[in-house]
């Protein structure tokens, strides 16, 4: 077979787990280096207060926390899957808090950490892994859609959604979040077309973690990600995805951006997955534990620690504070999760329709009655 | 007040009217602007409604559903018009995965009022792909409703229903007989949706049609009635779901029942109502119900096509079998 | 020589035993390389067969059915993976229009030697888009055949002939069996791919199913005969093309007939089926076919699928009703 | 709604047919002008014997003289329908002469200029248009498959087919036509991804003929579609489509690099559909005549024969034989269309499968059996 011309570019050849992932990267936007310094980029000025630092911080940890215990959950059985956002905590943070309060986010089924941003219930969450519901918040009132399970299809409706914000002549953007492994989809293709050429006030914002379940980023694209969206011609740009601070100001200008009729930006989060693709999963077979290592030291919240230490924004008493907090939410999710009510068998029935058929309806009656049929038997 | 109009020229008032009625319905697809669509259909929509409200979109399937999906999700009334039947492929994810399971994912929180509109089936002498009847992909998945119309009332009084209907529902438009006139009282008061009727009353079968098919039961019906046979004729008008208590009346007192579609008949709509109507009937019944569809073969070039599709013929000969059993 | 395998790893047998006999056996999918496919189904043949002939692909399932075309016109046997039923719908459109009609559109000058593997069903408590049964989406596609195994044998060997079979095949995997053990003679002449098999015999109903379903047959025949029913049990095997000669035979004795699957009842696969029987048993019938499938509705939340898929009572229910017609 | 930003690029802004869609384009790769000068460009050095030039100007007029035949026997009820390449004739014929023997090609519906050059007989491309079957030609002997109809459909094809080239480790390419409108169809951008990430011996070639059916297009993109390769990691390159020369020169260079393992390339002819989509079609609708007249300035045909009589490589008798070899094709078209064998019925079963169930050929038996019955009848 024809060789393999070498790539130009900074990821690995095919196949390629285990070779370094952060080679000289001119264009990577950071704000916080992973050794805690704060750092300015020409383009994205940004100045939080020490509170809002403090916040973000908290953010972090508690999603960080949420996530462990939702892991052991599922080790005990409580749960059926778990998808882990370790790793990705200031991705998920930074874009969620550069968000007004108008904007609409489409998540797909990783982003716990933006759930948390938007005041959705950890709960509600916790039931779709536990097989309860398909996530039972309310999307309208939190400003935040439910899981979409099938690669890409949320970024179609996250530019429709954006298509109607132009209509409605409203000061409101939109937040699409995607995957490395999702920009092959055709269907995010297209909604980047779509995109583009309504000039809809959508930001797509891909997170790339490195892989696709076993599929190493090499295996989706030859050329970093960003460099998608000239081809569209709107703008991409590559952010430290492990940076809270570099996240959050580049998602705000490209929300700014599209609120102001500019349309969309693609962003790159550059970040890495440091569990497994879900709880079913074994990433030992297909990455080295080397390239974990590596990825540690870039920890975002490590460096988040370092750098309100150092300049003094927060103490011992506030680090032990959040810990706390911590704590208590691992807690409250814990009882709360084995607490959830179960779905009643016939609430299969239910919202299938707005206007249920006859039909249904018999099948429906048919149900109970079967199930009547078995009352006190045996029982 | 009453006028003559032909199914295409229904739709396009139709869909005027909706448009009129609801700011928020919105119209999309391939060429539906400024040409019209290629079947006219949405003809002059467009420069009186704007761009907004009546978008050519980019040339991607899966784009159009997947955008409306959307939104629908913001409050908007999307309707979709998909080119020809064989081109909806594309978006089967977004129909099958999205827009008909919504409303249940969400516990009714996202209504998914979309329409899909689809000029369906053959005998307009087309190259492939243009003369499909894909309605039992569409009728098998829960979550969607599917309609087939058959005249100019229903077309102009369907559009409308199908608009303000809050569950998608995929309208199946026979492509064939878009140019097929009939009266259409605008000041009427229509018949439910999803209902099916009976068109022509008889005593010795039952024969079951929707789309393209009502016209020609209604030729067998003609012709059998020379030779002294009396078929009573079912518009379904209604695929998914069925209405099929006028059929079991009907099939009670025939005892024999023919249902005819293009469809390729395995799997196709033949299939439920024929296990249905044998399972609610089935000590009515002096023969099984037969089936006249479309052969198990890709849809074969426009040559042939007239011998692929069922016809009078085909349709009287099944109604000889069911009499002979 | 015979050996105990799970339905799993009979598969993997058979898969390398495909890769070693024809070097034109390609294996395609998502992470069916290092990972060996997130059911293992893979294990260890990218390794031994390299990458190239074990690929994993970037993540579009069109682009896996859209490339696996092209291969077959080059001339080698593509077999693509689709993670999870769920899943195949974004490769819709390349499997109906184009992997189903090339052969008839080339005139048989390009065979489509192309399985695509499919994990389907529910039962593993997974979460939504897991556990879906689409069989019928493709039975209704002329152009394709339709393939669902039961047991490790059938999957051994089931999944060589469907490699070495010239025309297009939906490879149906009960994935909630995939860890069932049985018996593989590895030496044995296997039963021809297309055809139904009678697992257990009766007299007094027919059951059919096919892939997952044949195990809750069986124990529902079980369970029918300690109160002194006795059902004969039909494994389909091939969804299409159906191979009903067996089933019709049976009926003819039986008088009643009950088929079980997974699928929304609405169009499914037992409508078919049905409608068949009927026709070519009718005076045999003493009760219509009756169909224990999926409800129409969206496969539920996990902690109720139990309460939505077909079980053992749910089949002994409906042979009582077919008994007491 | 928010206003769509000006477009940066030479498209127009949405809607917009009638402006010019030529302004400056430094990209556009040019080896002849308008006007038939010969013009160099360092990237694609040419050179084409008098014969040759010879040979091309031959088959833009005689492409466009069967097609000009398809037509007219389309209007007077012969076929069911026509779609007309002209003004694409040099886009067609360039890219067919720049394929060597054992490439593959992957047409549309349109590309019967590229049918010509690979030696497809036009009487089978007119059996497609008369209804008779799907294209009887050969595809695998002449290296053409068949016209695929679901837009962008074959540019996966051409890919996998590219994948087995690789693995034959075959001197060979594969040129894969599509339209511009073609471009927004998620298959398409997945061609791309993974013609890419495989590295695979694939060209596409995208005519971008200013129009979808109706829509231009600036509906499908807001910045020029050679443009998008770039994004996925590929060359994309911008040619004068009605130059022959230069569709020629970019052509060969892009296959040849395929075949060196070089991986894809993206070339967009720059042209325009001088008639309607097809013969259903009515242009008048949705764009101006003024168009048409500028591009009317731009032939393909017109600048080769200004540029073979002004350099002396051919002579009036040269350009009479050229007549008189389209008249007589023309008429062998029109003779052997009129002549083209009606399918029999039952050939609808044939060949559905390799190997045909019984129900099928049961089907079969009863469709004879049926017609059969009415033999004699009344005729
Ligand atoms: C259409 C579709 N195909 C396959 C899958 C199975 N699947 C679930 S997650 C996943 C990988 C997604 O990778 P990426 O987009 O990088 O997101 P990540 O999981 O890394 O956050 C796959 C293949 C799916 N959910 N949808
Ligand atoms: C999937 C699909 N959707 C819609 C159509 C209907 N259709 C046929 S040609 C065409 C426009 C194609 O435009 P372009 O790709 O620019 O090619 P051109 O016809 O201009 O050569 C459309 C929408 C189709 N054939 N396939
Ligand atoms: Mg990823
Ligand atoms: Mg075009």
């Amino acid at each position: 077979m024809t060789a393999l011309p070498p790539t130009t570019e900074v990821v690995d050849p095919v196949p390629g787990a285990g070779a370094p992932h952060l080679p000289e990267q001119p264009d990577l936007v950071q704000l916080l280096t992973p050794e805690g310094d704060r750092v300015e980029h020409p383009d994205y000025p940004l100045d939080v207060s020490d509170e809002e630092l403090r916040g973000l911080y908290r953010d972090l940890v508690l999603v960080r926390r949420w996530d462990a215990e939702a892991t052991a959950l599922q080790r005990q059985g409580e749960l059926g899957l778990w998808a882990s956002l370790l790793g990705q905590e200031a991705a998920q943070v930074g874009a969620g808090r550069a968000m007004a309060a108008e904007d609409m986010a489409f998540p797909t089924y990783r982003e716990h950490g933006v759930a948390w941003t938007r005041g959705v219930d950890p709960l509600h969450v916790m039931g779709l892994f536990r097989g309860v519901d398909n996530g039972g918040w309310d999307p309208v009132a939190r400003r935040f859609n439910l899981y979409t399970i099938v690669i890409g299809a949320q970024t179609l409706h996250a530019t429709g959604y954006a298509m109607g914000v132009q209509r409605d002549g409203a000061d409101e953007a939109v937040l699409a979040f995607l995957g490395d492994g999702a920009t092959s989809q055709g269907e995010v293709n297209e909604a980047m077309i779509w995109a583009s050429t309504f000039s809809a006030p959508v930001v797509f914002f891909c997170q790339n973690n490195q892989y696709a379940i076993s599929v190493p980023i090499e295996r989706q694209s030859r050329v970093p990600l960003f460099h998608r969206a000239a081809g569209f011609g709107f703008p991409g740009v590559r952010v430290d995805g492990n940076d809270v601070l570099a996240v959050l100001a580049v998602t705000r200008a490209a929300l700014t951006a599209a609120r102001e009729g500019q349309g969309p930006t693609f962003i790159e989060a550059f970040t890495y997955r440091m569990g497994a693709h879900t709880t079913s999963d074994d990433p030992s077979r297909y990455r080295l534990a080397s390239e974990l290592e590596e990825w540690k030291l870039r920890d975002p919240i490590a460096r988040l620690k370092a750098h309100l230490s150092r300049s003094g924004a927060a103490d011992a008493d506030f680090f032990a504070s959040v810990e706390a907090d911590g704590d208590e939410l691992a807690a409250r999710i814990r009882r709360g999760t084995l607490e959830l009510a179960e779905p009643a068998g016939p609430s299969m029935f239910d919202h299938v329709y707005a206007d249920p058929p006859a039909e249904l309806l018999r099948q429906r009656d048919e149900f109970l009655a079967y199930h009547a049929s078995f009352e006190g038997e045996g029982s | 007040m009453a006028q003559t109009l032909t199914i295409g020229k229904a739709l396009n008032l139709g869909l005027r009217k909706a448009l009129e009625d609801d700011a928020k319905v919105v119209l999309m697809g391939e060429d539906i602007g400024k040409l019209g669509g290629v079947f006219r259909i949405t003809d002059g929509l467009q420069k009186d409604f704007g761009d907004d409200r009546v978008v050519d979109t980019p040339l991607a399937e899966a784009g159009i559903l997947g955008t409306a999906v959307g939104l629908a999700m913001r409050g908007y009334r999307p309707v979709c018009e998909i080119q020809f039947d064989g081109f909806v492929y594309p978006a089967y994810n977004q129909i099958v995965t999205q827009v008909a399971k919504l409303h249940a994912r969400s516990r009714g929180r996202f209504p998914m009022p979309i329409v899909i509109r689809i000029p369906f089936g053959g005998g307009i002498g087309a190259v492939e792909h243009h003369s499909e009847s894909p309605e039992a992909y569409f009728a098998h998945t829960a979550g969607l409703k599917v309609v087939a119309v058959s005249n100019p009332a229903d077309a102009y009084w369907g559009i409308q229903q199908a608009i303000a209907h809050p569950d998608p529902i995929v309208f199946l438009e026979p492509k064939r007989r878009y140019w097929d006139k009939g009266e259409v009282d605008v000041d009427a008061t229509p018949d439910p949706l999803f209902s099916s009727r009976v068109v022509r009353g008889g005593d010795d079968v039952t024969v079951l049609a929707y789309g393209p098919m009502v016209k020609t039961a209604l030729q067998a019906a003609a012709a059998a009635a020379e030779e002294g046979r009396s078929l009573e004729v079912v518009d379904l008008r209604t695929v998914s779901p069925l209405d099929l208590d006028p059929v079991y009346a009907s099939v009670r007192r025939t005892g024999r029942c023919v249902v005819v579609h293009e469809a390729p008949t395995n799997l196709g709509l033949g299939a439920e109502v024929a296990a249905r109507v044998t399972e609610e009937c089935f000590h009515s019944l002096e023969a099984p119900v037969l089936r006249v569809g479309g052969y198990d073969t890709p849809y074969p070039p426009a040559k042939i096509e007239e011998e692929y599709l069922p016809d009078l013929d085909r349709v009287l000969d099944a109604v000889d079998r069911a009499m002979g059993f």
